[in-house]
């Protein structure tokens, strides 16, 4: 076991599947000569050269069209889109072509591509620039959508993306780079589409993903002191959606609360409530809250900002009435 | 070109023809649904172009793809069976009309986003140049999807990367109902790959001869300076849009006029008085297909829809 | 009252605005010399002129960004998508441009925009052609998302999404245009952001919207002939969403089916089943059903299309469920 | 130009730098956060722009905003006030640097999606247009905005719609860190413009006075003839893309030697050599300029945060 950071993780996963396989190669702006604009690909391009990291223009559709149509010959390329926010400059290949290609024209095209697209808010960049709009990308089948929280999930998560054979949207958070886990040493993969218990706990479920996992396991810590131990369950896949853990969490602790960093209405928390009360209604004790962002555009000013996003207080405040 | 070839691209434009005249029937029938764009006047574009590629070259277009399909070598059974929804179609009746391919023709679709394709010709043709290879992939567009950003994108990546692709664009001046004139700044489309430094050309794309011609030249020119080039191929189509068009944008007049040239017509004169052929040995040809196109139509009715579990196979790879 | 169908309701409330406000003005894709793709705007052309209907290149985002662009010069456009699912090839413009550049400067910027967009499956258009990804939508705060299911409604609210000063997605129904109802004679508007009881009932409360109360409405009257009466509450908006005749009826039901013909996963049934949990946890009875498309990409083959997409039976069944 | 409006030409030049430089402390002490990109090096090119046009026409730019924001007439005040997220600054602190406008300035924003803003400036004009009026709409956008698809859209429905915009690339030779050839089919960006049969010239955007007679005569070309015109200027930004940028993609030799044809210094020369004024009154000027900055700064920290209860504010205008 080492301890790095989620950047490090990251950086691993792709230099050991390219290392592993030919076909692997990474395209988007500014991962070459500027080695990604997160660092994650820093020294990549020294390393393999421009053919195998390539910078491209500044144009989406071409980035994922074009790893698209490579993905349909064979090659394995993982696409970086800068932010998130530019996967709607992109949408169509991203929602309506790369998900339904497969499908469409009877299982012959196959297209093995990871998209890596960062995304959350707090970072001051203002309303078009701290979009976590993950839920929209879980709603369209023939899409896989993972989004890890910790280093360990990260690189093994991104490890099988590589190797699939379906399109996946990886999403990774702006402020985790420089969060540190434990990696297990040498080579590892976990599977897409498992959630995971991160913390066990006998009086309450927390269910989140990414971001949210940060900031529900400093709630949960507080929430011990208090005597109140919650269970978090990680999703790490939006899509497949794995309840199991959840259901099997809830069915003990009979009460959750969900946390997102996206905005609330239509996000990943009503899916996961949704199904929670589909699933174990006999197990309900009281109503699910979900804990998510504010329904504003994310402003510049921080102290707006951080108002309108998610925070530790808010998921303590949410258990406690809950557990009421 | 042989003889025996240029009768073959012969009975492929005819082959084509009848095949969508059967198709348009069959749609009126209600036996098939969905959007069907028929590229009855255009068949001299993608049989010209599909003739000239090698095997190895990678054929896209648009939905407009029942033409490409059958130049590609895909049997009229299984494109009759397609539109027909049938598990025994190209796409096992879950693309229809608009989504026909096979990959083992090097055929790798229609596809129903205007201008969609064209980043994903790209893609194709990067799969080729990562590989190592100097296959060309053969992109086909109408003259409407030269105004959308896609466009755009993929033309500057391929000139930019040095990616083979030879881009077609079938201008058949109009896009729905909307001409040329009215939607995009220039009215000779090639002179759009000028903003890509790019070569280009225009060819009169009714004379099957002369699109064959042109698109050999321009993919050795692909082929050998791994560039792009983009090949204008002016035409018409004298049906409606698809089939629910009340063309209220042309006048009968004009589709008159480019009916004097319909590319069979064209080519069978060529033919003639070439002395490829005779009249007769044409129309041998030309029943043989009423005979390819009956027995189409009886596989595409007899074969099986597909069945119910299908509804949820092919959505992953790995479940 | 005159009974119309929904395109002569569409079509009439269009050409009052224009009539009433020279300001507006309609922009997209064969709505002028061919008459809108669906017929919705036949005859604008010769009424009001090039200046007024205007065909534009095949090209989205020139659409919704110059909509938005005249918008913010004080003109009212209405943008017609071909159908919604082009709306992905100008997603940046829609979810990301239009519903922030009010906040995002301060307030300066208004766009009072209406987008139409037709959605919606059935008609054996393939994967690409034939969704009904409006949840997706209504995730945007700054965006207000309109989709009516009878003639009077898409009057009312399309004229009052026209005289808004906020960008509007208004989604209209492919398979719908048909469907005949009684419209107010004369002027008259609707509020956008009131959902409204369609049908009266004791038993059970349907929640849905556009295409969805159609076949609500179909198995509402085939449950009454068994005795069962479902009260049905037609969302009209989906953002901002008003809950209230929801909740009214729900705790007049304690039982709820929600039907929409979307994707249920992260889809419309999510973020309103939620709601009623959070809301009326006391008044639950049964767990709230989803009745919604299969999680497949559509297929062409018509037999497998219907069976992908929600149908009356399935909605009968699931009332039977709760009900049990 | 007279020698008064001449002189307000390097007063804004100077402010604008000054004023990057003091946000540029800033921003290092953590008053200013999120994404901040500096004019420094380019002010020529938006001042030569600004000033050529009547308080009528449009302005819109990308999130490199300050200099046009200054430009255009927005007070220092407000250009800081807006960087330290306040509720006095241009837009209410919920912007940021990326965000200035002030429409009453007609100065219709910064933009922080590459290209975005491009259909968006096709929409103005084409307000303008439906109106009835000829103002022109200035839009300003980088060399890298060039390739993507907005970019492409936008031109080509100016130009068939007949819509009065001029267009201005900024190429300072990257986007972040790729140079025009590693991104773009073609290195002189105007010949993007015959794409499109637009318009187009190549000024020298070091040049203030060279980019005021080009913007003069472009505006009038668009006036006039109710038609686009393409105007690129060649420019380079002396600091980082924006503020942690690592610089692996240039020499620092390379950012030296386009020092030496500072915008600011080559105007200076200019003036003086012109004799429209001395050494002592532009150093008047530039003491009256640091006067300005420190002002700004005074009042920019001294201003209220936004409340906050405006995070809830202004997302509809109709509740
Ligand atoms: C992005 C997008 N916008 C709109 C449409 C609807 N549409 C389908 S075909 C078509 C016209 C295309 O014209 P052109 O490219 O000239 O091809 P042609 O039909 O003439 O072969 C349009 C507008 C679409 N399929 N995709
Ligand atoms: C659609 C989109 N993609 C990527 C980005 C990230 N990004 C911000 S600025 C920039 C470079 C733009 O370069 P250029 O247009 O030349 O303008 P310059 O910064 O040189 O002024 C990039 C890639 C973005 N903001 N929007
Ligand atoms: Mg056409
Ligand atoms: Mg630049």
């Amino acid at each position: 076991m080492a301890k790095i950071t989620m950047r490090e993780a990251i950086s691993q996963a792709l230099m050991e599947e390219m290392d592993r396989d030919p076909s692997v190669f990474i395209l988007g702006e500014e991962v070459g000569v500027w080695g990604g604009t997160y660092a994650v690909t820093k020294g990549f391009y020294d390393k393999y050269g421009a053919a195998r990291v390539k910078d491209t223009p500044i144009a989406e559709n071409a980035i994922i069209g074009a790893a698209i149509g490579a993905a349909m010959t064979g090659q394995r390329p993982v696409a970086e889109l800068m932010t998130i926010n530019f996967a709607f400059s992109a949408m169509d290949y991203i929602v309506n072509q790369a998900p339904k290609l497969h499908y469409m024209f009877g299982g012959q095209f196959t297209v093995p591509m990871v998209i890596r697209a960062v995304g959350g808010g707090g970072r001051q960049l203002g309303a078009t620039h701290s979009q976590t709009p993950d839920a929209v990308f879980a709603h369209f089948p023939g899409l896989k959508v993972v989004s890890p929280g910790t280093p360990e999930d990260a690189k093994g998560l991104l490890k099988s993306a590589i190797r699939s054979n379906d399109p996946i949207l990886f999403i990774e958070h702006a402020t985790m780079y420089q969060i540190r886990g434990d990696v297990p040493d040498g080579e590892y993969t976990i599977p897409i589409g498992k959630s995971k218990v991160q913390r066990e706990g006998k009086d309450i479920t927390i269910v989140t993903y990414c971001k949210g996992l940060e900031l529900s396991m400093k709630a949960a810590e507080d929430l011990s002191k208090e005597g109140i131990e919650a269970e978090i369950v990680d999703l790490r896949t939006l899509r497949p959606l794995d309840m199991e853990p959840v259901l099997e969490s809830f069915m003990k602790t009979n009460r959750a609360v969900i946390v997102e960093e996206g905005w609330k209405s239509y996000g990943v928390g009503a899916e996961v409530a949704s199904r929670i009360y589909e699933e174990a209604f006999d197990y309900l004790d009281a109503p699910i809250l979900r804990v998510a962002q504010k329904e504003v555009p994310l402003p510049y000013n921080r102290t707006l900002e951080q108002a309108a996003l998610p925070q530790v207080p808010d998921i303590i405040a949410a258990v406690k009435e809950v557990l009421k | 070109m042989n003889k025996k070839d240029q009768l073959e691209l012969y009975h492929q434009m005819v082959l084509i023809r009848r095949v969508e005249e059967r198709g348009a029937e069959l749609y009126q029938q209600g036996k098939i649904g969905g959007f069907m764009h028929l590229y009855i006047g255009q068949e001299a574009v993608s049989t010209g172009i599909v003739a000239a590629r090698e095997p190895r070259d990678r054929v896209i277009t648009a939905y407009r793809d029942h033409g490409v399909a059958i130049n590609c070598g895909i049997p009229a059974n299984q494109v009759m069976a397609e539109l027909l929804g049938k598990a025994t179609g190209t796409s096992k009746g879950k693309g229809g009309s608009m989504h026909m391919a096979d990959t083992s023709k090097n055929m790798w679709g229609g596809h129903a986003i205007v201008g969609g394709h064209l980043p994903i010709a790209s893609g194709l043709a990067l799969g080729d140049q990562y590989a190592g290879n100097d296959n060309v992939t053969i992109c086909m567009f109408g003259d409407g999807a030269t105004n959308i950003g896609y466009f755009h994108e993929a033309l500057n990546l391929a000139k930019t990367w040095g990616l083979r692709v030879l881009w077609i664009c079938e201008n058949n001046i109009y896009g729905m109902g909307t001409s040329v004139e009215r939607a995009s700044a220039v009215h000779e489309i090639r002179q759009k790959a000028e903003g890509y430094g790019m070569k280009n050309s225009r060819v009169d794309g009714m004379d099957v001869m002369k699109v064959y011609e042109a698109t050999k030249e321009a993919i050795e020119y692909v082929r050998k300076n791994s560039e792009p080039y983009f090949l204008e191929c002016t035409t018409y189509r004298y049906r409606g849009h698809s089939m629910g068009d009340p063309e209220r944008y042309r006048k009968q007049e004009e589709v008159k006029k480019w009916e004097e040239s319909d590319p069979i017509g064209i080519f069978r004169r060529q033919l003639i008085e070439g002395k490829i052929a005779n009249a007769k040995a044409l129309d041998d040809i030309e029943a043989q297909v009423m005979d390819e196109v009956a027995k189409a139509v009886e596989f595409a009715e007899t074969s099986p829809e597909p069945a119910l579990e299908d509804l949820f196979t092919d959505v992953y790879v790995e479940n």
